[in-house]
C-alpha cells in the first residue's frame, strides 16, 4: 500500500478544520498556524505529485480506490492525470496563500477558518476524484462553505450576493447531476457496459447514442457554463468575487471556476466526444461574448473587485474557446490558462483585499496616487495586470497563446457563414480591451499626484507579503519555464483528444 | 318485491333524514334526525341480514355517538339554538363538490361489472364474527381494545379543565 | 567564436542587473547604478565582439549564412517553439547600437536622475529594457521576437509611467501600451497565420518556405497583418499618438526609446522579416508609402511644435517614416544604416535636450535662449546633432539620408523621393528654428543655467563623436562597409550620385538659412505669420487632431459600448434571474394565502381534487359520461 | 416461530405504553419528570429487540400481519424517532406541568400504531393502525390545552383527520368490494384484470386518504396549521415518524396489492409529486415561523418521498426507504433545536433566532446540517437518499420530473439558508447569554447529527439493506 | 330486485350529504355528524359487498364493526376537543379557528 497521497492532500484540510474546532476562539493566531499547517501539508503533498508525476507515462497516476457503495458501482477513486495535477497544484497554491491574505481576520476567526478550510477540502477533492459521484458530492461540498464565507464575512450586498452564488452554483450543478445520472442509467444498461459504475473511464468506453450524447453534453454544458460562467449564466461571479471576504474571493476566482471548465473536459467531452463536436460552435460563440462583454463591461466599473470579477468572466471565456476548439493546443491552453487564471486572480485579490481591508472601500474613483502610499501594492498590482493582459514572462501569456493558436488552427464554419477564426480573432481582439481596462485601473488606482486622504494607509508587509510573493513567483516560473507545466497537461489532453478525433463527425461543423 | 318496497322505504328515510341532517337550522334537529338515519341504516343492515351489525348500530350509534353528540351541542351551543346549525360560506361550493362527487361515484358503481355471487348469506353472523374476531382478527380486535384506551384516556385529558385558567 | 557562442549572455547581464536592484541593491543608489552600468558594459563588450567576430570572419557569417543556437522553451505535439540566439551581421549591428547607446545613456542618467527618490528602480528599469530590447534584437524566431517585442512595450510603460504621480505620464504611459497592444494584435495575427501555414515560427525556416509558397494574396495578408506591429512599435502613422506622449518619461528614457531600443524594434523587424515582405510586393508598396507619409506628416508637426522634447519627437517620428519607407522600397540595408545613424544622433539630441531642461526647468524653447553662453558643451553637441539629424556633410545623417532618398530614386519612386527631399528641408527647418531660439539670442527665463556634471557630458560628447563619424562606415566611398554588412538577397553597392548628395545637402542648408533668418535674425515676425496661417498653424500645432479623434473614438464609442453591456448585464441578463427569482417569490407569498385557516376550506380543496383526480382517471375508462 | 413471539415487539410496545399509562397515575406529580426517562429506556429496550427480527420473513393469522424486513425497518425507524423525540422532550413536557405520564404513554400508543401500519397485511389492521396513531396524534397535537393554537390544531386535525379516513376508509371498502378480501397480499389475485372503473375508484379514494397522511398537495392543507399549532416534540414525531409510517403503509398497498392498476396510480402520484414539492416549496419561502417552515418543507419532502413511487421499481423503493430515514433524522435535528430553542426563549420566530450561532454554536450547526441534509447538500444523508430517489425516477425515464425535483431543491435551499443566515450572520441580542443545553438534547443533537452525515459519507450499508428489503417487493 | 348497485349508491349518496355537511356546516358538532354519516356510507358498503359478494364470510362485518368502534373513539376525542376549545374560545363554528394560517 503506497501513501495515499491525493487522500491525504484532501483530508489535510479538513483535519485541521477539526483541530481547529477544538481550540478555543480567542487563540486566533494559534488557529491561523494551524489553518496555515494544514494548507501547507497540501501545498507539499502537491508540489511533491507535481514533481514525481511521470509524464513519461502519462495517465493518471497516484491513484486509490476503495469500494464505497458497491449496490451503484460509487467507488471512492481518487487520482490524478495531467489535467488534473496542476488544478490541484493551483488549489494548494491559492488556498495557502489565502490563509496568509486572511491573517488579518479578525472577526469570527474560528468559524472563518473551519469554513474555509471545508470549502478547499471540497475543491480538491473534486480534482482528484475519478469517480462522477464523489466529483458531485465533493463539489456540493464546497457551495454551501462559500455561502456561509461570502454571508457572514463579506461586504457589498453580501446577501444578495451569496444566495445568488449559491443558487446559480447549484443550479448549474443540478443540471450536470442529471446529466451524470443518466449516463450512469445508460452505461448500467446491460447492452453497454452492463456494470453500474460512476468511473470515467469506464463511462467514456460505453458508445453512446448520438441524441443521447447530444442532449447530455448539453446537460453539462449549461451544468458546467454555470460555473465557468459561460455567458449569461455568469452574473453570480463578479457579484459574489466582491462580496465575499479576501481569501474566499481567491478561491473562488482561483479555483471554483475552473471546476468548471473541468468538469467540461472531464466528464463532457472526455465522454461525449460526439455530443461536444455537436455543442462546440455553441461554446464558441458564448465564450466570445464573454471574452469581449466581459471584457467591455470590465472596463466600466467603478469598484476594483468588480473590474476582476468581470475581467475573470472574461478571462474563462479564453478557457472556453480552448475547450470549444477541441484540439491538442487549444485544450492545453485552457488548462493552462485555468492554472494561470486561478494564480493571477488571486493575486488581485488578495492585494485587493489588501488595499480594502485598510483603506475600507474599493471605489476605484476614491483612490489615485496610491503607489505612494503602497508601492509594493502598487507593483503587485500592476504585475498582476500584466499577467491579466497576457504579458510574456507571465503564465496567463503561454496559456493564451497556446489557447489562440490551437483555435486559429480550427478551420470550420460555424452556422454556415461565421467562420471560427473570425472568432479566434475576437478573442485576440479581447486581450486589447483587456489592455485598456487594466490600464485605467492602475491608472485610477494607483498613479497621480499623492492623496493625502490615504497617508494613513500602510504598505503591506511582512506576513501579507507571503501571498503576493508567492503567487508572482508562480506565475513567473511557469511564464518563464512553461514546458514543465504544459509538459504535464499535455499528457493528460492527449488521451483526450485521440478520443476526439476518433469520434465521428456531428453536426457537419467539426 | 316487499324487501324492494322496504328497501326503498328505508332508502327514503335515510336519505331524507340525512338531508335533514345537513339541512336544518336547529342543531339539536339534526341531531335527532341523525339518529334516524342511524336506525334507518341498521334497518339496511337487517335487510342485508347483518343482524349483529344492526344491533351494533342501534347501540353504538343511535344510543352512544348521538347521545354523545348531542351532549356536545348542549354543552357548547350559546345563543338562539334555532340559529345554531348554519352553513358556512362554502355552502354552495361544498354543494358542488358533494354532488359531483356523488356523481361520479354512481356512474362509477353502474359501470362496474361486479360478480355477483348466489350464495346463500350465512344464518347468523354472531358466531362466525365472534370466531373472527379472535382468531384471525385478534390483532384489529387488541388493537381496537387499546384504541378505545387511548380515547378515553385522550378524551379525559382534553375536556378536564386542568393547567387552565380559570 | 567565443564572443558568438555566448551570445545568449548578452540579454541575461541586463537582466540580472534588473533582478539584483530590485531585490538586493535597492536601498543603495550608487550600487543599483554600477550595477547596470556594469551590466551593460560587458553586454555592449560581447556585442563589439560580435561584430568584430564577424567583421572577421571574411564574409563567412552573412546574412544568408547566420549562425543559429536554440534551445526548447516549450514542446508539446502541434508546436515547437525554442529560445534562441541568431547571429548574423544585422544582429551584431543592432546589438551594438542599442548596448553602446544604452550604456552611454545610463552613464547620462547617473547624473541626470541623481537627484530622484527612484534612482534604483529608474535603473533597474532601465535594465529590463535592454534586456528585452537585446532579447528581440537576438530572437531567432517570431515567437520569441513577441515575447520581447511585449516585454518593450511594458518597458516603455513603465519608463514613460515612471512619474506615476503627474497624471500627463500616466495618461502617457497607458497611450503607449495600448497603442502597441493595438499594433501587436495583428502581429499576433499574423504569427499565427505564418505558423498555420508553415508550422513553424523559425525566421531561417521560414525562410525557405515562403520561398517556395505560391500565394501571394496569403503573403500579403500575413504581411499587411505583421507590419502592423511595427506600425504600433515603431509609431507610423495612424498608431503614432503614442510617442510624442512618451516624453512624458525622464528625459534619458525618451532617448532610449526614441533611438536605439523601442521604435528600433519595429525597424529591425522589418529587416528581420523582410523575407516575407520582400515576397509581398503590394504589402512592401504600402509600407513604403505609410513610411514615407508618416515622415512628412510628422514633419509637418515638428515646425510649429514649442516643446523641445516633442519637437525631438515628431523629428523622431519623421525619421522613422524614413526607415520604413527605405524598407519599403525594399533597401534594408538603407534602413537599417539610418536607423544606426539615427540612433546615435537622436540620443544625442535628446541626452542635450535633456541637459537643456535640466538646466532650466522647462520644456518649452521659448523659456530658453541663449543657453550658449553657460552651456558651451552641451550647445556644441546639440548642435552636432542637429547637424547630423538635418543631414549636413560629412556627418553621420547626411549619408544615410542620402542612401534612403537614392535607393527611393533609384527604385523609381519619385513621389518617395520628393517626399524626403522636402522633408530634408523641414527637419533642417525645425531642428535649427529649436536651435535659434533655444540656446542662442537672448536669455528669456530667470534660471541660472549651468553646465551639467561629467556624468551627463561625457556621453553627449561621445555621442557627438559618432555623430560625426558613423556615418563613413556606410560611405558609398567605403569598400566592405555597411552595405556589405546588410543587405537582403545579395549585398547592393549604390553608386555615389552626386546630383543627389549636393542638393540634398543644399535642400538642408536652406532650411538652416531659413530658420536664421526667421528666428535667428528674426527678420520676419513669426508671431504675425502664425496669425495669418491660423487654421492651418493650429492644425498643426494640435497634430491633426488625431489624438483627439480617437479619445472621442474612445470616449463616445468605446466607454458607450462599455456603458451598454453593462447596462445589459445589469439589467437585462441580471434583470432575468433576479426577475425569476423574484418571480418564485412572489409566487410562494401569494400561494401562501391559499392556507386560509379555515379547516373546511381545506376539506374542500382537498374534495374539490379528489372530484377532478376521478374525473380525469375514470372518465377515459367510462368512456365519456 | 409463534405468532405470540412474532409479535414480541407489538406486545412489549403496548406493555410499555399502558405501563407508562398506569405509573404515571400512581407516580405522585411532582416526581413524574422521571417517567421520560423510563419510556426512553422502555423504547430502547424494544429498539433493541427489534434487532433481533431483523432478517424474519414470516406473516401470521392468515396474512393479516407480516413481519419482513420492510416492517421491521420502518419499525426500527419509527422507535428511533420515538427514543429521540422522548429524549429531547423532557425539558419541554416538564414545563407543561402536567399530564406528563400521559403524554409518553400516548407517544407510546402511536408509535404502536405506526408499527402496525408498517407490518399490516390486511385492510383491517391496517385501518387500525392508521386510526391508533391517528387518534393518539389527535390527543397529542391538542396537548397543550391552555394554548389556543395547540387546541386549534388539535380540533383542525381531529376533523380532516377524520374526513380524510372516511374517505380512505371508502376506498378501502371498495376494494375490499371488488377484490372480495382484506387481505393485502390477495388483493391482487381478486382484482379484475383491466381496470374496473370501481377499483380506480378505491385506489383514487386510498391515495386521496395516504395522500393525506403524507401531506400530499392538494391534500396537505392541514399539515402547516397543524404542525405550528402543536407541543414541538409532537410535530417532530408528527412529521417524521407519521409521515414515513404513511409511506411504508402506502407503498406496501400500492405496490403489493394494486399492481394491476399501477398505470393508473403512477400518473396520479407523479402528478400529486409535482404539486408536492412545488407547493411546499414556494410556500415555505415567506415563512417566518420555524415550525411553519419546517412543515412547509416537510411536505416538499414528502413530493420528493412520492419519486419513488412514481419509479415503480425496487430502486425506488429502496430510495423511499433512505430517504424516509434521512427525513427522520434531519427533521429531528431541526425540530429538536426549535425545542431546545422555545425552552430558552419562548419563541418559534424565526428572527429570533439571530446569532444562535454565537449563542449555542451546536444547535446552529445540527441546525445548519439538519436542514441542508434536507435540501440534499452533501456530504449528508440528504444528498444520498435525493440521489437515489432521482436516479430511480430518470431509470424510468421521468426525466423532467428529476428537473423539477432539482430546481425545487434549489428553492429549498434558498429558504434554508435564509435560516442560516439568521443564525450564522447576525449577532446575539445584546442581553443574551450563552445556551447550556441539557444532557438529553445534547444527545439527541449529536445522535442526529451523526446520523446524518454518517450516512452521507458513508451511505454503503444502508443502500444494501435498503435495496435487498426493497428487492422483496420487486422479485422480478 | 334490489341489487348491489341499489346499497352501493345509496351508500354513495349517504357519504356525498354526509360530506356536503362536513364541508358546509358551521357548528363543529355538525361537522362531525357529517362525518359519521360518511362513515356509515362506508359500512353500508361493506355489508352490502359482503353480503352481495361474499355471502360465505364475514369479513365485511368484523370491518364495519372496526368501523363503529373507531368511530366512536373520534367522535368521543373530537368532541372532547370542541368542549376544550369552547372553554377558550366560546365558540364551536370552525370559521373562527383560524389563528393558525398563511
Amino acid at each position: 500500500m503506497t501513501f495515499p497521497i491525493m487522500t491525504t492532500i484532501v483530508l489535510a484540510p479538513i483535519i485541521g478544520a477539526l483541530i481547529i474546532m477544538f481550540i478555543p476562539e480567542k487563540e486566533d493566531q494559534i488557529i491561523k498556524i494551524t489553518a496555515a499547517a494544514a494548507t501547507f501539508v497540501s501545498l507539499v503533498l502537491a508540489i511533491f505529485a507535481f514533481l514525481n508525476y511521470d509524464t513519461k507515462v502519462g495517465g493518471l497516476q497516484f491513484l486509490q480506490d476503495i469500494p464505497w457503495v458497491e449496490a451503484f458501482g460509487i467507488t471512492y477513486s481518487v487520482g490524478v492525470d495531467g489535467i488534473s495535477l496542476p488544478l490541484v497544484l493551483l488549489t494548494a497554491i491559492v488556498i495557502f496563500t489565502g490563509v496568509f491574505a486572511s491573517w488579518d481576520m479578525h472577526n469570527r476567526v474560528k468559524e472563518f477558518f473551519i469554513t474555509l478550510l471545508v470549502l478547499v477540502a471540497g475543491v480538491f477533492g473534486v480534482f482528484v476524484s475519478r469517480d462522477l459521484f464523489f466529483f458531485y458530492l465533493f463539489f456540493e461540498v464546497a457551495v454551501i462553505p462559500m455561502y456561509l464565507l461570502i454571508a457572514i464575512w463579506g461586504s457589498t450586498r453580501k446577501e444578495y450576493s451569496a444566495m445568488k452564488l449559491t443558487l446559480y452554483l447549484l443550479v448549474g450543478s443540478a443540471f450536470a447531476l442529471i446529466g451524470i445520472i443518466a449516463m450512469f442509467l445508460y452505461a448500467a444498461q446491460p447492452e453497454h457496459l452492463g456494470i453500474r459504475t460512476f468511473d470515467i473511464a469506464q463511462l467514456s468506453l460505453v458508445n453512446y447514442d448520438i441524441a443521447f450524447q447530444k442532449f447530455i453534453f448539453f446537460l453539462f454544458m449549461v451544468g458546467f457554463g454555470f460555473l465557468v460562467p459561460m455567458w449569461p449564466l455568469h452574473t453570480w461571479s463578479p457579484d459574489g468575487h466582491v462580496a465575499a471576504p479576501t481569501a474566499t474571493s481567491m478561491l473562488h476566482a482561483g479555483v471554483l471556476m475552473k471546476l468548471g471548465g473541468y468538469g467540461l473536459i472531464r466528464a463532457g467531452i472526455f465522454i461525449f466526444p460526439e455530443g461536444a463536436k455537436f455543442w462546440a460552435p455553441l461554446i464558441a460563440v458564448l465564450c466570445i461574448v464573454n471574452v469581449v462583454y466581459g471584457a467591455m463591461v470590465a472596463m466600466r466599473q467603478k469598484d476594483l473587485k468588480f473590474v476582476i470579477g468581470y475581467s475573470s468572466v472574461s478571462h474563462m471565456g479564453y478557457v472556453l474557446l480552448g475547450i470549444a476548439s477541441l484540439n491538442t493546443l487549444s485544450i492545453n491552453g485552457a488548462v493552462a490558462q485555468m492554472f494561470a487564471h486561478g494564480i493571477m486572480t488571486a493575486l488581485f485579490f488578495s492585494l485587493v483585499g489588501n488595499i480594502y481591508h485598510k483603506a475600507h472601500t474599493r471605489t476605484i474613483s476614491e483612490f489615485g496616487g496610491l503607489a505612494h502610499q503602497m508601492p509594493r501594492v502598487a507593483a503587485g498590482f500592476v504585475i498582476a495586470g500584466l499577467a491579466s493582459l497576457g504579458l510574456p514572462g507571465l503564465n496567463n501569456f503561454v496559456a493564451e497563446f497556446l489557447i489562440f493558436v490551437g483555435s486559429f488552427s480550427v478551420d470550420k464554419v460555424l452556422f454556415g457563414w461565421l467562420h471560427f477564426r473570425v472568432l479566434s480573432i475576437l478573442a485576440i481582439l479581447g486581450v486589447v480591451i483587456t489592455a485598456v481596462y487594466v490600464l485605467r485601473v492602475v491608472q485610477f488606482t494607483f498613479f497621480g499626484p499623492r492623496n493625502p486622504k490615504w497617508d494613513h494607509l500602510e504598505d503591506a508587509k511582512g506576513i501579507e507579503l507571503v501571498p503576493v510573493v508567492i503567487l508572482i513567483a508562480t506565475l513567473l516560473l511557469f511564464g518563464l519555464f512553461p514546458q514543465p507545466l504544459i509538459g504535464m497537461i499535455n499528457t493528460g489532453v492527449v488521451p483526450l483528444v485521440e478520443k476526439i478525433n476518433a469520434a465521428a463527425q456531428v453536426g457537419g461543423i467539426f | 318485491m316487499t324487501s324492494t318496497i322496504i328497501f326503498w322505504l328505508i332508502a327514503i328515510i335515510i336519505m331524507g333524514s340525512a338531508l335533514m341532517v345537513v339541512l336544518l337550522r336547529n342543531i339539536v334537529h339534526s341531531a335527532l334526525f341523525l339518529v334516524v338515519t342511524f336506525v334507518g341504516v341498521s334497518g339496511l343492515y337487517v335487510m342485508l341480514q347483518a343482524d349483529f351489525l344492526a344491533a351494533v348500530q342501534l347501540l353504538v350509534y343511535a344510543g352512544a355517538i348521538a347521545i354523545l353528540l348531542v351532549f356536545g351541542v348542549m354543552l357548547t351551543v350559546r345563543g338562539d339554538i334555532k340559529y345554531s346549525n348554519l352553513f358556512n360560506r362554502h355552502k354552495f361550493t361544498a354543494g358542488v363538490v358533494s354532488l359531483g362527487l356523488f356523481l361520479l361515484i354512481e356512474r362509477i358503481i353502474l359501470s362496474s361489472d361486479l360478480l355477483i355471487s348466489n350464495k346463500p348469506a350465512l344464518e347468523s353472523t354472531v358466531g362466525p364474527i365472534a370466531d373472527a374476531l379472535l382468531t384471525d382478527y385478534v390483532i384489529p380486535f387488541e388493537a381496537a381494545a387499546i384504541l378505545l384506551l387511548v380515547a378515553m384516556v385522550g378524551a379525559i385529558l382534553l375536556a378536564r379543565g386542568e393547567g387552565k385558567p380559570q | 567564436m567565443f564572443w558568438i557562442d555566448n551570445a545568449w549572455l548578452i540579454p541575461i547581464f541586463p537582466a540580472i542587473a534588473f533582478v539584483l536592484i530590485i531585490f538586493v541593491t535597492k536601498k543603495v543608489k550608487m550600487l543599483s547604478a554600477l550595477t547596470a552600468l556594469a551590466a551593460m558594459a560587458t553586454s555592449m563588450m560581447f556585442s563589439i565582439g560580435i561584430l568584430f567576430t564577424i567583421l572577421g570572419s571574411h564574409g563567412e557569417i552573412n546574412m544568408n549564412a547566420p549562425i543559429e543556437y536554440s534551445v526548447p522553451w516549450l514542446t508539446i505535439p502541434g508546436v515547437h517553439i525554442t529560445a534562441g540566439v541568431l547571429i548574423d551581421p544585422l544582429t551584431a549591428v543592432m546589438l551594438c547600437v542599442v548596448t553602446i547607446v544604452a550604456f552611454l545613456v545610463q552613464l547620462y542618467s547617473v547624473g541626470y536622475m541623481a537627484d530622484d527618490p527612484g534612482f534604483s528602480r529608474f535603473f533597474a528599469y532601465l535594465s529590463l529594457f535592454t534586456f528585452s530590447m537585446l532579447g528581440l534584437v537576438v530572437a531567432n524566431n517570431y515567437f520569441q521576437m513577441f515575447f520581447f517585442w511585449e516585454l518593450v512595450g511594458l518597458c516603455s510603460y513603465l519608463l514613460i509611467g515612471f512619474y506615476f504621480y503627474k497624471n500627463s505620464a500616466a495618461d502617457a504611459n497607458k497611450k503607449a501600451f495600448v497603442t502597441n497592444r493595438v499594433a501587436d494584435f495583428g502581429f499576433m495575427i499574423g504569427i499565427f497565420f505564418l505558423w498555420l501555414v508553415f508550422g513553424t515560427f523559425n525566421f531561417q525556416e521560414l525562410a525557405h518556405a515562403i520561398e517556395g509558397y505560391g500565394n501571394v494574396g496569403f503573403l500579403t495578408l500575413v504581411a499587411v497583418l505583421v507590419f502592423i506591429g511595427p506600425v504600433g512599435k515603431s509609431a507610423q502613422f495612424p498608431l503614432h499618438v503614442w510617442l510624442p506622449d512618451a516624453m512624458e518619461g525622464p528625459t534619458p528614457v525618451s532617448a532610449l526609446i526614441h533611438a536605439a531600443t523601442m521604435v528600433a524594434a519595429g525597424v529591425y523587424l522589418l529587416a528581420r522579416g523582410f523575407v516575407l515582405f520582400n515576397a509581398a510586393p503590394s504589402a512592401l508598396l504600402l509600407i513604403a508609402y505609410i513610411g514615407g507619409f508618416t515622415s512628412i506628416f510628422a514633419a509637418s508637426i515638428a515646425i510649429v511644435q514649442d516643446d523641445i522634447k516633442r519637437i525631438l519627437a515628431f523629428s523622431t517620428l519623421s525619421q522613422l517614416g524614413y526607415m520604413v519607407m527605405a524598407m519599403g522600397v525594399g533597401s534594408i540595408t538603407a534602413g537599417m544604416f539610418h536607423l544606426t545613424t539615427h540612433a546615435f544622433f537622436k540620443a544625442l539630441l535628446f541626452l542635450g535636450a535633456g541637459s537643456a531642461i535640466h538646466a532650466v526647468h522647462s520644456n518649452s524653447i521659448f523659456d530658453m535662449g541663449g543657453l550658449y553662453k553657460n552651456m558651451k558643451t552641451t550647445t556644441w553637441t546639440f548642435v552636432i546633432g542637429s547637424l547630423a539629424l538635418a543631414g549636413i556633410f560629412p556627418l553621420a545623417g547626411f549619408w544615410s539620408k542620402d542612401e534612403i532618398l537614392l535607393v527611393t530614386k533609384e527604385g523609381g519612386f519619385t513621389g518617395l523621393y520628393i517626399i524626403g527631399t522636402i522633408v530634408a528641408f523641414l527637419t533642417a527647418f525645425y531642428m535649427f528654428r529649436l536651435i535659434f531660439t533655444a540656446f542662442f539670442g537672448e536669455k528669456r527665463s530667470d534660471h541660472h543655467a549651468h553646465e551639467s556634471p561629467w556624468t551627463m557630458t561625457v556621453p553627449l560628447m561621445v555621442l557627438a563623436v559618432f555623430a560625426i563619424f558613423i556615418g563613413f562606415v556606410g560611405a558609398p566611398f567605403v569598400e566592405h562597409g555597411f552595405a556589405s554588412l546588410i543587405y537582403f538577397g545579395e549585398p547592393h553597392h549604390a553608386t555615389p550620385d552626386y546630383f543627389l548628395m549636393i542638393s540634398s545637402t543644399l535642400i538642408a542648408l536652406a532650411g538652416i538659412v531659413l530658420a536664421w533668418y526667421m528666428y535667428g535674425k528674426k527678420a520676419v515676425d513669426t508671431e504675425a505669420l502664425k496669425q495669418r496661417f491660423l487654421p492651418i498653424w493650429t492644425l498643426l500645432y494640435n497634430k491633426y487632431y488625431i489624438d483627439e479623434v480617437y479619445q472621442w473614438f474612445f470616449d463616445k464609442i468605446v466607454l458607450n459600448i462599455g456603458n451598454a453591456f453593462n447596462w445589459t448585464d445589469r439589467k437585462v441578463v441580471d434583470g432575468i434571474a433576479d426577475g425569476f427569482s423574484d418571480l418564485i417569490r412572489a409566487t410562494g407569498a401569494r400561494l401562501r394565502f391559499v392556507q386560509t385557516g379555515s379547516m373546511q376550506t381545506y376539506a374542500l380543496v382537498l374534495f374539490a381534487a379528489v372530484v377532478l383526480i376521478v374525473l380525469w382517471m375514470a372518465v377515459p375508462v367510462l368512456g365519456g359520461m | 416461530m409463534s405468532a405470540v413471539s412474532l409479535l414480541t415487539i407489538e406486545i412489549a410496545t403496548a406493555i410499555l405504553a399502558i405501563g407508562l399509562l398506569v405509573i404515571g397515575l400512581i407516580v405522585p406529580k411532582d416526581q413524574r419528570q422521571g417517567i421520560g426517562y423510563l419510556a426512553t429506556f422502555g423504547l430502547i429496550i424494544v429498539f433493541a429487540l427489534t434487532l433481533l427480527y431483523t432478517n424474519v420473513q414470516e406473516t401470521v393469522f392468515n396474512g393479516m400481519y407480516i413481519i419482513d424486513p420492510y416492517s421491521t425497518f420502518f419499525k426500527q425507524l419509527f422507535l428511533a424517532a420515538a427514543i429521540l423525540v422522548s429524549v429531547s422532550s423532557f425539558d419541554y413536557v416538564k414545563r407543561l406541568g402536567y399530564n406528563q405520564g400521559e403524554f409518553y404513554s400516548l407517544m407510546v400508543f402511536a408509535t404502536l400504531g405506526m408499527m402496525m401500519l408498517a407490518s399490516a397485511g390486511d385492510l383491517i389492521s391496517l385501518y387500525l393502525g392508521l386510526e391508533l396513531m391517528t387518534i393518539t396524534f389527535f390527543v397529542l397535537t391538542a396537548y397543550r390545552k391552555n394554548d389556543f393554537k395547540s387546541s386549534e390544531a388539535g380540533i383542525k386535525y381531529v376533523i380532516l383527520g377524520a374526513m380524510s379516513s372516511a374517505i380512505l376508509l371508502y376506498g378501502l371498502s371498495l376494494i375490499y368490494g371488488v377484490s372480495g378480501t382484506t387481505v393485502i397480499g390477495e388483493i391482487a389475485k381478486g382484482l379484475n384484470q383491466g381496470a374496473q372503473p370501481l377499483e380506480l375508484l378505491g385506489m383514487i379514494f386510498i391515495l386521496v386518504g395516504f395522500g393525506f397522511k403524507v401531506s400530499a398537495a392538494p391534500f396537505h392543507m392541514w399539515s402547516p396549521d397543524i404542525y405550528e399549532g402543536a407541543p414541538t416534540p409532537v410535530t417532530a414525531f408528527l412529521a417524521v415518524a407519521s409521515k414515513a409510517a404513511g409511506f411504508a403503509a402506502l407503498v406496501r398497498l400500492l405496490v403489493i396489492a394494486l399492481p394491476s392498476l399501477q398505470s393508473s396510480w403512477v400518473v396520479i402520484v407523479m402528478v400529486l409529486s409535482a404539486l408536492t414539492v412545488i407547493f411546499g416549496n414556494f410556500v415555505a419561502i415567506p415563512q417566518t415561523n420555524i415550525k411553519r417552515l419546517l412543515a412547509y418543507s416537510s411536505i416538499a419532502q414528502a413530493g420528493y418521498l412520492l419519486f419513488g413511487l412514481v419509479a415503480y421499481s425496487a430502486l425506488g423503493v429502496a430510495a423511499i426507504l433512505f430517504h424516509s430515514l434521512l427525513y427522520v433524522f434531519a427533521n429531528l435535528g431541526a425540530f429538536t433545536v426549535v425545542i431546545a430553542f422555545y425552552n430558552k426563549t419562548g419563541s418559534d420566530e424565526i428572527k429570533d433566532y439571530t446569532g444562535l450561532a454565537r449563542r449555542s454554536p451546536l444547535m446552529a450547526a445540527v441546525m445548519l446540517l439538519s436542514l441542508l441534509s434536507l435540501a440534499g447538500i452533501p456530504p449528508l444523508a440528504g444528498f444520498v437518499s435525493k440521489f437515489y430517489l432521482f436516479t430511480a425516477i430518470i431509470d424510468q425515464g421521468y426525466i423532467w420530473l428529476a428537473f423539477l425535483g432539482i430546481g425545487m431543491s434549489m428553492v429549498s435551499v434558498y429558504y434554508y439558508l435564509i435560516v442560516i443566515k439568521v443564525m450564522y450572520m447576525g449577532e446575539p441580542p445584546e442581553d443574551s447569554e450563552p445556551m447550556k443545553l441539557p444532557v438529553s438534547i445534547q444527545a439527541t443533537l449529536y445522535a442526529t447529527m451523526l446520523v446524518s452525515l454518517f450516512f452521507g459519507i458513508y451511505p454503503a450499508p444502508l443502500t444494501d439493506l435498503a435495496l435487498s428489503v426493497a428487492k422483496a417487493f420487486f422479485p422480478f | 330486485m334490489i341489487t348491489l348497485y341499489h346499497y352501493l349508491i345509496l351508500g354513495g349518496f349517504l357519504f356525498c350529504i354526509g360530506l356536503y355537511g362536513a364541508l358546509a356546516k358551521r357548528s363543529a358538532v355538525a361537522v362531525l355528524m357529517g362525518i359519521e354519516l360518511m362513515l356509515n356510507a362506508v359500512n353500508i358498503n361493506l355489508l352490502a359487498f359482503n353480503r352481495f359478494l361474499n355471502p360465505g364470510d364475514v369479513t365485511g362485518h368484523v370491518f364495519a364493526i372496526f368501523v363503529i368502534v373507531v368511530a366512536a373513539a373520534e367522535v368521543a376525542v373530537g368532541l372532547a376537543l370542541v368542549i376544550n376549545i369552547y372553554r377558550d374560545r366560546m365558540t364551536t363554528q370552525l370559521d373562527d379557528f383560524d389563528w393558525l394560517k398563511w
